[in-house]
């Protein structure tokens, strides 16, 4: 029988998780002898939690800086693989209030605990905002929709389009990571352990997952999408199209270095630029050993790029 | 005002103060506390209400002072005590369990908006008429039994009130006491000229006391004999010995045996 | 007023107005009972209606009632099994609540050690934030019922506990001597003695955690994520949040006030039951 | 036992023995008082450093005391300031909790009709989820403490308002009676009659309100935020899990639990202060 | 055991069943409702404690009962009473407000495990007794104060017990009824034998139940005289209108005279 492992995800199921669905959907992680259970994150669930405690096998990293604050505090995980090269983390604002990123920073902005603790720190190092200006984002963008001087996050894929629909206009988007927010997204993340004891394991998770992503985004992806709207049925068709294709149209998950080196890739100059703009935002030490928290050696080999339509 | 009301009282036409006139009441709808109670209380009366135990002494008390309405028949308020000139001591001594002794005494002044340094005087006196001077301070979780009762009767005497309404006030007294304060009640009435309505079950208090006795049967609640003492006040311990008061006793105890006798 | 004579006709007539006074008062609250909160409900729905009318607000910040209304019936398919769901965990919460808060209320009165020495941990848990301890809860626990109850717990109980703790020590004294004349056990004393003295004291923390323990069932559902199939309200609310679908918010959150009013007013009924004969709070005396 | 002559010496030794051992026990009882919860609290923490010991599970998912206290004292520079602004949001909302909930029950013992009205409106706010609202409140109540204090009132009022009501209606009817006879005003009936009577049932809510103010300035800091500087210790607790720095996390959550326990001890004691004098709960009888 | 005893009493020998022995009681270190109360209770005792209102006699009732420990001296307990076959009227009726009569009459046997079907029998006839009967599903707020006493006289009666204490058991009771309830407590003692010790402020009804008056005076409490009351038993009208009777009376007021005047 195949072994069983089980993958958190960050979110309740959406296009963003296409590619593992793709997999389990069509078979790839059991051909390797994986029999994948997606668990959907949510609001307030903590994978991590249930992983460190030995309950999950691998689960959805939000960006490289959580691997690194892990690595801080001697948490002994490992990101082995980058879904996506580009966070999809995006400001949004009223139309016409700006041109760049930058120029937002007179403004009020709606942003999590966790954006402040992790970009917008970032954003006040390298482009001035301020920390007064930060106001608590709780996910509800009304008051960014009833007051047009204020900005909000957002995830590239949700918020706009529905501030476009419920708000009757379409808000400037800027994603962050346009301007240097040089991290990788949705990662996927495993115990030390996993790593040194059961390579083969992760060797096929990471390998599945990759080409779960290439066929979810370029060939028939219907399966996924009704294994995603059967884990979240609130989850509509229109929003599926409309994120995949905000990744495709901003090379979320395939565009860079997955080019030559497959979807997936992780490279050592990507994440020593990273971890150099977060020290030098001060959101991590400087002595932070970073480099044992993530693992290129289950990437940047290729898989799946035969999966590819040239074009 | 007051002065043509006494003189309308010397000459044996006090204005009636409170009636009750056929007045039913009944509890839970079957039982019958009272039945068809009547009773006219005139300016300067001391009436006596005497009956055994649950006759409805207290319910008609309680209807008397407005605290109840009856499930028949009226009652009608006349002159100063529709004002609401009134005390009441219940049965139990009701006290504020979070004020102190003189606090409790000083509530009557304290509803009329006086401070307590104003009738400072008044609550030293009657409280050393009940001999509780000494316990100003105490709360009444720290008295005795008998102790709480006099704080009751401090409380309803303070104010010096036209119309006072007592159910057995001394009841969980000493007879030395008690003979005291039955003195004290009546000195105090002469002085103040009040009306006075009192139930008790003893037959010698009511007979000591009161100008009028009535006496209560039981089960319905109902009167069923109402006889004058026309002894003259002053009444000092010479009528307490004299034939008279016997014979009256003995009158208002063949009532109260008639009374016990009809539930028997 | 004048002598008797010429008083008592007046007063008669005083007394007949004051007879149908009373007797219409009496009519006049056996309706206006039901009638006045349905009017001043509906008086509220009408000024929130206004409200939004008038300052134009837009249906994503505050939807006017009536379109919450049409949310209701239109999203009744969704809305509705969600409220069931909910509703489960909140019974189970509360049962949980009574239980552990009763329980304990009792361990404590039982031995004044034992109250000394746990009433902090009591207190420490009531302060605890549910979400913060929430993943350790999930982690030890592996049934997820159990973690969810849990977690309401740690919402709903302290009320209960505390108020019957207060109840179980307003015991009348002279009662407890009694009781101690004729060599109650322990026990006896608990079942026949403190437990009853403490019903009005407990049933006021019932009425309280029947709330808390609806936010309880809430929160729990919110920390552990019951996402997607077989969500209770919690998650709609967060969801319709997200996708800023307010009306279908504002419906849910419709759903749950009713809820909590429910509760409420079955719990004052079961109280009303339980005191009605004999606790000043609850008796109705006759005049 | 034998008759009296032989009896009494031997009921002497008796006598003597028992009031020894109750001389002893009041001894014991006053050091214990104290010792016990201690002790009781020593243990406690003992356990959980044998049980993360023994089970070796890592400190990050569950840090042992002293690895929590040492964290405590290393990050005191950010937890204490920290705490301060929590503490300053807990007791302005305990305030507003107080006369919000005291004030709406004595408005509601006023008249009975408005009780019935607008009762369900106050059970609503009890089972409105805060995070639910707080946008809204925040669109509309431009004054971010404002809005903070109406989070955490929203989460804290009902114990007060529930019990105060409770206790409002509780006052003895022989008391009633009298202060009716008195001719008292409806406010005197209220001042002197109905707030003591209330006293012991308000302050029980009190208690209950302490810790319910705390998690509501958590609950309030979350949905608002501090953020940054001058931040509380939610986002503390927040920030230190998204950081995995779980020590601080448990460090942050411990001067939570402090300070509800603390709270509470103050609560209780101004509870002992009003009520030692008269009130059963409260009075140490002597015996 | 108990065929012993009675052989003994008999013989005039009764068996000292409680002793107080220079008992002291001060309340919050200065009140003291106590002072070097000795008295000593044999078997078959019936023991009245007569004293003005706050002299310390519910005090002693309490230090008796165990409910309460003394300052200084001692309390012994002897015999079968130290097991506990106990029971007290208290001051107040002390009800439970939750339970109707009938419970609570029922409580003694219930806190012995007996089921109220197994006991309904002796409830009964003891609510006849006070004359409750047709009260046993009544609540105690449905009752007069004279009625919830009796309901805690029926319940201190009905199990029948070796030592009962009574503090003003029928102060709030008319004159009849308390006549009756002291011919029945007679009869009753008669019958099974008991000890009674029977806390009072009525001279008369002091010398007419008990074999012993305990007269007290109050501030310190203590023990001023004691006078044993020789008539024998059964008592009934006809010694309440002997010589002897009055004249017992005489001596137990003028002890109570004495008693007050030292306060006054
Ligand atoms: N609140 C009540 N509910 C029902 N019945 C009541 C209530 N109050 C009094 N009763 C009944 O009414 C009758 C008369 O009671 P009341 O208190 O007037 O007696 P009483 O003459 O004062 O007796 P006592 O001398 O014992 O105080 C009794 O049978 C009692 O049971
Ligand atoms: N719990 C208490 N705290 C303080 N003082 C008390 C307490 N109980 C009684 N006392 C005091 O002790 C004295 C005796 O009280 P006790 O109740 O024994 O009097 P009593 O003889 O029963 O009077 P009564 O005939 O009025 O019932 C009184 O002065 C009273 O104030
Ligand atoms: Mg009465
Ligand atoms: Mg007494």
């Amino acid at each position: 029988a195949n072994t069983k492992v089980t993958f958190g995800t960050n979110w309740l199921a959406q296009a963003e998780h296409g590619g593992f669905y793709q997999a389990v959907a069509d078979g790839t992680y059991a051909a390797c002898g994986l029999d994948v259970t997606i668990i959907p994150g949510g609001p307030q669930v903590n994978n991590r939690a249930q992983m460190l405690a030995g309950k999950e096998d691998f689960i959805m990293a939000g960006n490289m800086l959580e691997e690194f604050n892990a690595a801080a505090e001697d948490v002994p995980v490992v990101a082995v693989a980058a879904a996506f090269q580009k966070e999809p983390q995006v400001i949004l604002t009223h139309p016409g209030k700006g041109k760049t990123l930058a120029d937002l920073k007179g403004m009020k902005l709606l942003i999590s605990d966790q954006g402040y603790a992790s970009f917008y720190q970032w954003m006040v190092k390298t482009m001035g905002f301020k920390d007064e200006n930060r106001e608590v984002y709780t996910f509800n963008p009304a008051p960014f929709i009833a007051n047009p001087d204020i900005g909000m996050q957002g995830y590239l894929s949700s918020e706009p389009l529905m501030v476009e629909k419920q708000g009757g206009f379409k808000p400037d988007v800027y994603l962050i990571a346009d301007y240097g927010w040089s991290t990788y997204s949705t990662l996927i993340e495993t115990m030390a352990g996993t790593v040194k004891d059961k390579p083969d394991v992760v060797k096929c998770f990471v390998d599945g997952s990759i080409k779960g992503w290439y066929n979810y985004l370029y060939h028939d992806n219907s399966a996924a999408n009704a294994l995603i709207k059967k884990d979240n049925p609130d989850m509509t068709d229109d929003q599926i199209t409309f994120a995949i294709d905000k990744m495709k149209a901003n090379g979320i998950v395939d565009s860079g270095d997955t080019l030559t080196m497959g979807i997936g890739a992780i490279t050592d100059a990507r994440v020593k630029d990273f971890f150099d703009k977060m020290v030098a935002a001060g959101v991590v030490k400087a002595d932070l050993d970073y480099k044992k928290t993530y693992s290129t050696a289950f990437v940047d080999q290729g898989v799946g790029l035969d999966l590819r339509p040239k074009n | 005002m007051a002065v043509i009301r006494r003189a309308i009282q010397s000459l044996g036409q006090r204005p009636k103060v409170l009636e009750m006139a056929r007045v039913d009441k009944t509890f839970n709808g079957n039982v019958v506390a009272l039945q068809h109670m009547s009773l006219t209380v005139n300016e300067g009366d001391f009436i006596s209400l005497l009956g055994p135990s649950g006759c409805g002494k207290s319910t008609a008390l309680r209807l008397l002072a407005g605290l109840s309405h009856p499930t028949a028949g009226r009652i009608l308020w006349e002159g100063a005590e529709a004002t609401g000139d009134l005390s009441v001591v219940f049965q139990e001594p009701t006290l504020m369990p979070w004020a102190t002794v003189a606090q409790n005494v000083w509530l009557p002044f304290r509803l009329r908006g006086q401070s307590y340094n104003s009738v400072k005087d008044e609550v030293l006196e009657v409280l050393r008429l009940v001999g509780l001077e000494k316990f100003l301070n105490a709360y009444p979780r720290e008295l005795s039994g008998g102790m709480k009762m006099r704080v009751s009767i401090a409380r309803a005497l303070v104010t010096n009130p036209r119309l006072i309404l007592m159910d057995e006030p001394f009841a969980a007294l000493d007879e030395i006491t008690r003979h005291k304060l039955n003195k004290d009640l009546l000195d105090l009435k002469a002085k103040i000229g009040c009306t006075i309505i009192f139930v008790t079950h003893s037959v010698f208090e009511s007979v000591f006391l009161s100008d009028r006795v009535v006496v209560m049967a039981a089960r319905p609640g109902r009167v069923i004999q109402e006889f004058p003492i026309d002894a003259p006040y002053p009444r000092g311990e010479a009528f307490r010995t004299s034939a008279e008061y016997a014979a009256h006793c003995r009158a208002a105890s063949d009532a109260l045996y008639q009374a016990m006798g009809e539930v028997a | 007023m004048t002598i008797a004579e010429t008083g008592a006709p007046a007063a008669e007539v005083a007394v007949d107005l004051e007879e149908q006074r009373r007797a219409r008062n009496q009519r006049v609250e056996k309706i206006g009972r039901w009638l006045l909160p349905v009017l001043v409900m509906a008086a509220a729905i009408l000024l929130w209606d206004r409200i939004v009318v008038w300052n134009a607000i837009p249906k994503y910040i505050l939807p006017g009632p009536f379109l919450v209304i049409q949310t209701l019936i239109q999203d009744a398919g969704i809305l509705f099994p969600a409220l069931l769901v909910t509703l489960e965990i909140t019974l189970m919460a509360l049962s949980v609540a009574v239980i552990g808060g009763a329980g304990l209320a009792i361990l404590f009165t039982q031995n004044r050690w034992v109250e000394m020495s746990f009433y902090p941990f009591a207190v420490i848990l009531q302060v605890t934030p549910v979400v913060s301890v929430a993943p350790l809860i999930f982690i030890y626990v592996s049934n997820r019922l159990v973690g969810l109850l849990l977690c309401a717990w740690l919402v709903a109980f302290f009320p209960v506990l505390s108020n019957t703790t207060l109840g179980l020590r307003s015991a009348d004294h002279n009662l407890r001597d009694m009781f101690s004349i004729y060599g109650a056990t322990r026990w006896q004393r608990l079942r026949y003695l403190q437990i009853p003295s403490a019903l009005p004291y407990f049933l006021g923390g019932l009425r309280i955690a029947g709330g808390l323990s609806l936010i309880g069932a809430v929160v729990a559902e919110y920390v552990a994520g019951t996402g997607g199939i077989g969500s209770g309200l919690a998650f709609r609310i967060l969801e319709a949040g997200y996708r800023l679908n307010i009306p279908r918010m504002f419906a849910a959150l419709l759903l749950i006030a009713f809820t909590g009013v429910a509760i409420f007013a079955v719990l004052s009924f079961i109280s009303h039951l339980l005191l009605h004969k004999w606790h000043e709070s609850a008796v109705k005396r006759e005049t």
